[in-house]
């Protein structure tokens, strides 16, 4: 065996060219992306067989209505999510910022919205900065912001609700768009439109993902990794801030303690959109259906009639299925 | 585990019998056919080379050996017996074990939980760990090697070369599974080694070859026929031959894997042509110092290839990061084409026209999970966009012609690099910076690591058209005959200091031994 | 929150390894921290130095020790566990029903508490379960058990509370030995046994080694699924043994006895220098985080900070905490989640 | 373009002169926190057995002590048919009231609140908000505080557990005990913190209180009788037995320990018959056997009798009963104190 063995000569290059197919995403993969909406439509057609009268129009209206504030605040935070961090501190923020535009709504009027927005997109921006320069983890930054807003918010308010009685401001809210679609609900659809149309057509998409996928990569290669976890952390607690005008408007008041139990279904309507826990993979349209599914748990169960207890229950199993249908398992290496 | 055996003694291949038999293996990746009906023999008591351009399936086909990829078709015999593979356990009971590309080892464990993780044995008892025992297990193993580590150090604490002595100790464990010789696979063992621990490597596989068999991949061709008795080669998931390694030379090989003769001009020597511009300094080092480095002092002229040689710890990457604005310095002066360059983070370095490969490309050099094009135009912007805006079209025809050049092995340009082989996952890497054509400086810390000898004469030639356009380069190579053939200038890095410059002209090259002499 | 384990900036610096021997600073941090902070507490107040203080705070400490006990496995593997507050409802309320009380003739004493933090470890296994069988995030699949839990709590209450008669239960959160309730006991000895685990049995190193590099466990041929089930399920017995320890302290079973727990312990974890991404840490950490916490708690009441502030100054402080631990390992290109 | 209220067309705004409803075609919904709370689980209860009384069912929703999950359950059931639906709502917190009738008004659902509502908002001004019940928390704070003043003799330290701060239930017991600590100026508030209505929260606020305060303290003043209870585990545990200690609501568990002689004093509120009396009321107006025009101003918004329960009465109150001749539409404001002030 002294001269080489050469196999028979197949191909003149046997390699990956002739294999070279289309890329894109497959059809299982087209799937798995519309996996949120799949899920919403299922669980609304099993709360109908529930009870009939769930499926009106007036009904839906209402739940949309309803999710208006929860999808503005998991859209928000699904940002931050999919960079790779976790903002907890969004529903307290909101809190504060139903307070606050309570407050500063006799002295400003209708400016109050934006000033309210922006207020707390600064405390948001304050929260990243505290995030990216002095690393702590974003979990621990918005625990103790978390905790840090609910005193101020209590301390303000003298830890008491505050009246809004000038409703003009926020009259509009009220409206409909079309004659069907709740304009708080219209908001939300515009600040997930608008937000997901500039990271797909910006460069800052690839920038969220690379980031949430892995930071060290995407800092090597240049990219703008703390102004983007600012931005990020900005944008959600303006969200924040937006979703406390919708709360105010519909509470007629403010008060310190108002969003505070919306952050675990803030949280779970982005898991169960598909968005992945540990950053990168994901969308705000995705938090949008996730949010749907999570206002339709928490008001359609009991509205149809399921025995308190036994909607925990259900409401455990469903939110696990439904993340069961909607992550895209190729895209998450390692689910923890 | 004896269930899973299923012998077939009427087809039972003529005698002697071989360590291990693969035939027409065959397997399929959406949009890859990465094993096209590979055909291998492993026999008893040898070491065998295996060689092949990136991407030709080598892993994969390894992968199958020890049941962590399933493929479509084929089979695999072991020592006459046909058997299938469907994890690691149910390999390492026939004697196979292998040591990854990339290093496995649980990094907060301790280096003696790592040698017998998974067949722990008396070590765990009723699941307690009694950690006498297993220090003794662990030690047998790293005795075998004859090293001398710490067995309860943690893993973490290890150098590289130890890690990998760690590798090999764990992958001997199958030895106490099977009564029959194990066959031992290394994957690109000494693509993260320097030269000193690859001879101990090599001592560790001749010692090996006495009672297994090893199947050894590289692509340093000069390695695989010093060490290996025999080598098969495999292209585009085929076996397209094989050879003894007795009377072989690089370029015999060579052939065999691209299927052509490729140039004797490795490092495209003859291409290098100093421009006009090569006399003034592009980069001016003075006195920089940081935590693993002090008063550094560098100058790169544009169009020159600069070297820098050092063994681990001399502190040569911590320059390069620090150059990249990736690590801290406390002093120092540095300008680019004289201006002061900003050290203070990558955003600045890139804004100044610094580029930097790292050499930990699965965590520090690509994203994974992004497509080819997302990874090659992560930097440069301005190449893909319109204003704020980015244009798929503009992007589309620019990574097209960047996979075209650097003949990229990708399926699509939206395939997950994560899916490409090594090599071609480097050369997007790479691509990256070049896509915009604004490079002043590249800073390289092992620009070829794990690629195959026809990727790096691809990368070398590419280095030297940079050069010859001008960019600056600071090259830590993966070999000293690389940093050699390369480079202009090295630079001696030893301890966290510059120590010695050798001119390094084409013609007038110095040889390894010069340079080891002021390294260690 | 949690990251895939590559991108851990642990095994980022592979190349440049520093030998990691004796006691690092992260690990020396929180402990230094618990002693400035109780110090600054002791000038401070005159009623917190007292031996009386002291006591209390270790009793205080005991509940939450306990269940960080077990979320400390959880998030040494990377994972995250939010399903103490259902866990701990449905075992305090079925240890109330199970041993003497008011609402029916049971009296299984002992057994009732065994069968009580068995269910606790049910709960676990099936958070376990959900993340290994149907591959859904730990984040979602103990959110998912805590309500089933509190479910499971709401339909035994079913409206009257139960409360214990049970002699030994009770004397459990009242009798004393050197000082110290029998409740605090049993709570070190939790740490103990959690300290054991992590560092003589399979499963502990296992959960340590899932957090460094689960993958790696898989090329060695160990099947993670296992182990990740066995942790949940060790972590959701101690959730059951705390919902026990409520019960005996309150002499009822409470739905909401496990309220709030959840994040109390992630955050006593975390200040006691465990990651998130796993990998690091464990329960002698947890430990001295739970008491850094409870100090905390207590010492603000104690030098009479308003109400209304003291969330607010913990949260301060907890972060100020993390920040001054991790300034020491600082890096530029680091990975912080 | 936008248009207002499109989906409201259900309701009939300002329904009073509506035709009545048929007694079947009523629908009744009681709502509170929790069902894992005895008190509001006793209230339920009421509320089904008010229902069973005109041969309905109640519908029980609860909503976990969550504002928002409160308002979303109440928007989405007025999106269903509101021709004759009664709703016994327990606010969370006073600012839940007003969008809760705000939507019952625009809805034309008869509605009744308890509990907590903004001092500044009128019942008059709705039409189909028939009517506000609440026990005076004042002079509740304030009874238990003397029944405090007395255990201890007159002078002495005592500590306070307020409830979630945000309520108007909390503030104004709160305010009782000032003006109680007024009228007995030997008795000295030691310290005060929120234990936010829970017996958990109660265990551990008073454990770290009573080595603050050490033996100074003689009494301690809860605001519910759960933070009561929790205070007396404390103290158990702490084996101090020489401590008084007093709450409001007079759940089961007080009862027991005031018969038993651990507990001091509690004030009855009457779970059962606010869970029932809510929905008579709606129901008598749903059905047409009352007016809201008829229904006098005072008893638009009202306090509830209440009880000091100490160890001299206790026995009275053990086992309550629910007497349906309380939900007749003759006798629904019989248990009235008179107009909230
Ligand atoms: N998990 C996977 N999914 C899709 N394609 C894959 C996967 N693993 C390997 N491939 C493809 O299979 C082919 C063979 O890859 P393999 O890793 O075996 O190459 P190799 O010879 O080891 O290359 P290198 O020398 O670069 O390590 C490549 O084209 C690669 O892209
Ligand atoms: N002789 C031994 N007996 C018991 N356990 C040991 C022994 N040697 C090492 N170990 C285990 O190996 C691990 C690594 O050792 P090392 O001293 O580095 O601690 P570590 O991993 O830093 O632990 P920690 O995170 O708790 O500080 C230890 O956590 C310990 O569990
Ligand atoms: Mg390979
Ligand atoms: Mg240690």
């Amino acid at each position: 065996m002294a001269t080489p063995v050469l196999a028979p000569e197949s191909g003149q290059t046997p390699s990956a060219e002739a294999a070279v197919v289309k890329g894109g995403p497959t059809v299982a993969q087209r799937v798995t992306s519309f996996m949120p909406v799949i899920a919403l439509v299922a669980l609304l057609a099993a709360l109908t067989i529930a009870d009939p009268d769930f499926l009106t129009q007036r009904s839906l209206t209402a739940a949309v209505r309803t999710s208006a504030p929860l999808v503005v605040l998991a859209a928000g935070a699904t940002l931050v999510v999919l960079c790779g961090g976790i903002d907890l501190s969004i529903a307290a923020l909101c809190s504060l910022s139903t307070v606050l535009f309570a407050m500063w709504l006799p002295d400003l009027g209708g400016l109050t919205i934006l000033v309210v927005i922006a207020a707390a997109g600064a405390i948001g921006a304050i929260q990243g900065l505290a995030h990216v320069l002095l690393r702590i983890p974003s979990f621990v930054v918005t625990l103790g912001g978390m905790s840090i807003f609910s005193a101020v918010a209590l301390v303000i308010s003298d830890a008491g609700p505050i009246r809004v009685i000038d409703r003009d401001a926020t009259k509009w809210l009220n409206l409909y768009v079309a004659g069907y679609v709740p304009m708080s609900f219209f908001v939300a659809l515009l600040v997930v439109a608008v937000v997901s149309l500039v990271l797909k057509l910006t460069p800052l998409e690839s920038f969220v993902k690379a980031i949430g996928y892995s930071e060290s990569a995407a800092r090597l290669a240049g990219t703008p990794v703390d102004i983007v976890k600012v931005a990020a952390f900005t944008i959600s607690g303006a969200c924040a801030g937006l979703a406390a005008v919708m709360l105010a408007s519909r509470n007629f008041s403010g008060s310190p303690t108002m969003a505070d139990n919306l952050l675990l279904p803030a949280v779970a309507a982005i898991v169960v959109g598909g968005t992945a826990i540990t950053g990168g993979h994901g969308s705000l349209w995705r938090s949008l259906a996730g949010a749907l599914v999570v206002t339709l748990l928490r008001v359609g169960l009991p509205i149809v009639g399921v025995p308190s207890a036994w909607e925990q229950i259900l409401y455990g199993a469903i939110i696990v299925a439904a993340v069961a249908l909607t992550l895209d398992r190729s895209k998450v290496a390692i689910i923890k | 585990m004896t269930t899973n055996l299923q012998v077939h003694p009427e087809t039972e291949p003529s005698a002697p019998v071989n360590a291990l038999e693969v035939r027409g293996l065959v397997k399929h990746y959406p949009g890859v056919k990465a094993l096209d009906g590979v055909d291998l023999v492993v026999r008893q008591h040898e070491v065998l080379g295996l060689a092949g351009e990136n991407g030709a399936g080598k892993s994969t086909l390894l992968k199958a050996l020890v049941g962590l990829v399933r493929p479509d078709a084929g089979e695999i015999w072991v020592r006459g017996e046909k058997v299938r593979l469907r994890s690691v356990v149910e390999a390492a009971d026939h004697g196979i074990g292998m040591v990854f590309q990339e290093q496995s080892l649980v990094p907060n464990l301790t280096a003696a939980e790592n040698i017998v993780l998974g067949s722990e044995g008396a070590g765990v008892k009723r699941g307690i760990y009694r950690w006498d025992t297993m220090r003794k297990l662990a030690q047998e193993q790293l005795d075998k090697i004859g090293s001398h580590i710490d067995p309860l150090a943690r893993t973490d604490s290890l150098s590289f070369a130890e890690r990998q002595m760690v590798e090999i100790a764990k992958v001997l464990r199958i030895e106490e599974r099977t009564s029959n010789p194990p066959v031992i696979i290394l994957d690109e063992p000494t693509s993260v080694l320097e030269s000193k621990e690859i001879e101990t490597l090599f001592t560790q596989v001749r010692r090996l070859r006495e009672f297994a068999s090893v199947v050894f991949v590289s692509h340093r061709l000069d390695e695989v026929l010093d060490v290996c008795d025999r080598v098969a080669v495999l292209r585009g998931g085929q076996s397209v031959g094989e050879m003894p390694t007795a009377d072989a030379v690089p370029t015999d090989l060579h052939r065999l894997m691209i299927g052509s003769t490729g140039s004797d001009d490795h490092y495209h020597e003859g291409m290098s042509e100093r421009s006009a511009a090569a006399a003034e300094p592009r980069l001016v080092v003075k006195g920089m110092s940081g935590k693993t480095f002090r008063d550094v002092d560098l100058e790169v002229r544009a169009g020159e290839i600069v070297g820098i040689v050092g063994v681990h710890g001399s502190g040569r990457e911590d320059v390069c990061r620090a150059l990249f604005g990736a690590e801290p310095t406390v002093a120092g002066e540095v300008t680019l084409d004289g201006a002061k360059l900003d050290l203070s983070g990558t955003r600045a370095a890139v804004a100044s026209g610094v580029g930097y490969v790292p050499a930990e490309r699965k965590i520090e050099g690509m994203v994974g999970p992004m497509s080819v094009a997302d990874n090659m135009t992560l930097t440069k912007q301005k190449s893909r966009c319109a204003g704020p805006m980015v244009v798929p079209q503009k992007q589309a025809t620019l990574v097209d012609k960047w996979i075209e050049r650097l003949s990229i092995r990708t399926p699509h340009r939206g395939t997950q690099i994560g899916r490409l082989s090594g090599g071609n996952q480097q050369k997007v890497v790479l691509a990256r910076w070049l896509v915009a054509g604004d490079i002043r400086l590249l800073l390289l810390d092992h620009p070829t690591r794990g690629l195959d000898i026809g990727a790096r004469s691809e990368v070398y030639r590419l280095m030297r058209e940079l050069a010859n356009s001008g960019v600056a380069t600071v090259l830590l190579a993966d070999s000293l005959e690389e940093a050699i053939g390369m480079s202009d200038r090295i630079i001696v890095m030893n301890d966290g200091r510059a120590t010695k410059e050798v001119a390094c002209p084409s013609g007038g090259k110095p040889t390894p031994l010069d340079l080891v002499k002021e390294m260690v | 929150m949690t990251s895939p384990a590559k991108a851990d900036d642990e095994v980022a610096v592979g190349p440049r390894p520093q030998p990691r021997r004796g006691v690092s600073l992260r690990d020396a941090g929180p402990p230094i921290a618990l002693v400035v902070i109780f110090g600054i507490f002791a000038v401070l107040s005159s009623d917190f130095r007292t031996v009386g203080n002291v006591q209390n705070i270790m009793d205080a400490a005991a509940v939450l020790a306990v269940v960080t006990c077990g979320i400390t496995f959880v998030l040494m593997m990377g994972s995250i566990d939010l399903s103490a507050p259902g866990v701990m409802g449905a075992s305090a309320i079925a240890v109330a029903l199970l041993v003497a009380n008011n609402r029916n003739g049971n009296d299984l004493g002992l057994l009732g508490v065994l069968v009580a933090v068995g269910l606790g470890a049910a709960l676990g296994c099936l958070s376990g379960l959900a993340l290994v069988s149907l591959k859904v995030p730990s984040f979602m699949t103990t959110l998912g058990v805590s309500a089933v839990g509190l479910g499971i709590a709401t339909l035994m209450f079913s409206g009257v509370q139960p409360n214990i008669s049970d002699e030994m239960l009770h004397g459990w959160a009242v009798n004393r030995f050197l000082g110290l309730a029998y409740l605090t006991w049993i709570a070190m000895g939790c740490v103990l046994v959690g300290w054991l685990i992590q560092r003589y049995s399979r499963l502990g190193r296992y959960a340590y080694a899932i957090g460094g590099a689960e993958e790696v466990l898989a090329l060695s041929g160990v099947k993670v699924a296992p182990f990740k089930v066995a942790v949940f399920t060790l972590a959701g017995s101690f959730y059951g043994l705390a919902g026990v320890m409520v019960t005996s302290q309150l002499s009822a079973g409470l739905v909401q006895a496990g309220k709030g727990y959840d994040f109390a312990a992630i955050t006593a974890a975390v200040v006691g220098g465990t990651l998130l991404t796993g990998g690091r840490g464990g329960v002698l950490h947890s430990a001295v985080g739970v008491l850094l916490v409870i100090v905390l708690t207590n010492g603000l009441v104690q030098i009479g900070v308003s109400p209304y502030w003291q969330g607010g100054v913990q949260g301060l402080i907890v972060v100020a905490a993390v920040s001054a631990a991790v300034i020491p390992q600082r890096r530029r290109n680091q990975v912080t989640k | 373009g936008c248009s207002e209220e499109a989906s409201g067309g259900g309701g009939n705004d300002g329904g009073s002169e509506a035709s009545a409803c048929a007694p079947e075609d009523v629908t009744l919904v009681g709502q509170v926190r929790n069902e894992s709370n005895p008190y509001e689980a006793s209230w339920l209860d009421g509320g089904d057995a008010f229902a069973e009384q005109v041969g309905l069912e109640q519908q029980r929703l609860t909503y976990d002590g969550d504002s928002t999950k409160q308002q979303e359950q109440i928007t989405q059931l007025l999106a269903g048919n509101t021709d004759c639906l009664v709703m016994n709502i327990l606010p969370n917190g006073d600012s839940d009231t007003l969008p809760i009738v705000e939507g019952a008004q625009e809805a034309g659902a008869f509605l009744v609140t308890q509990w907590n509502k903004p001092a500044d908002v009128n019942v008059e001004d709705y039409s189909q908000w028939l009517s506000h019940i609440t026990y005076n928390g004042v002079e509740s704070g304030q009874q238990i505080g003397d029944a405090l003043a007395e255990a201890i003799g007159g002078s002495g330290g005592i500590i306070a557990l307020q409830g979630i701060l945000d309520t108007g239930a909390a503030k104004d017991r709160y305010a009782g005990l000032e003006a109680s600590l007024d009228a007995n100026p030997d008795v000295e508030l030691l310290d005060q913190q929120t234990a936010n209505f829970s017996r958990d929260e109660a265990l551990a606020v008073t454990k770290t209180l009573l080595t603050k305060h050490g033996d100074k303290i003689k009494g301690i003043w809860a605001a519910n009788d759960d933070m009561a209870l929790g205070a007396l585990a404390a103290l158990e545990q702490a084996g101090r037995t020489d401590v008084a200690v007093v709450g409001i609501d007079a759940v089961p568990d007080a009862l027991t320990a005031i018969e038993d002689g651990t507990m001091t004093a509690t004030v009855s509120s009457d779970g059962p018959w606010q869970g029932g009396i809510g929905l008579a009321i709606g129901y008598c107006v749903a059905t047409g056997e009352l007016a809201v025009d008829d229904i006098s101003a005072e008893d638009r918004a009202w306090f509830a009798e209440q009880f000091l329960i100490t160890g001299d009465n206790v026995a009275d109150f053990t086992s309550p009963v629910v007497d349906e001749a309380d939900f007749d539409c003759d006798n629904v404001f019989s248990r009235s104190q008179g107009a909230i002030s």
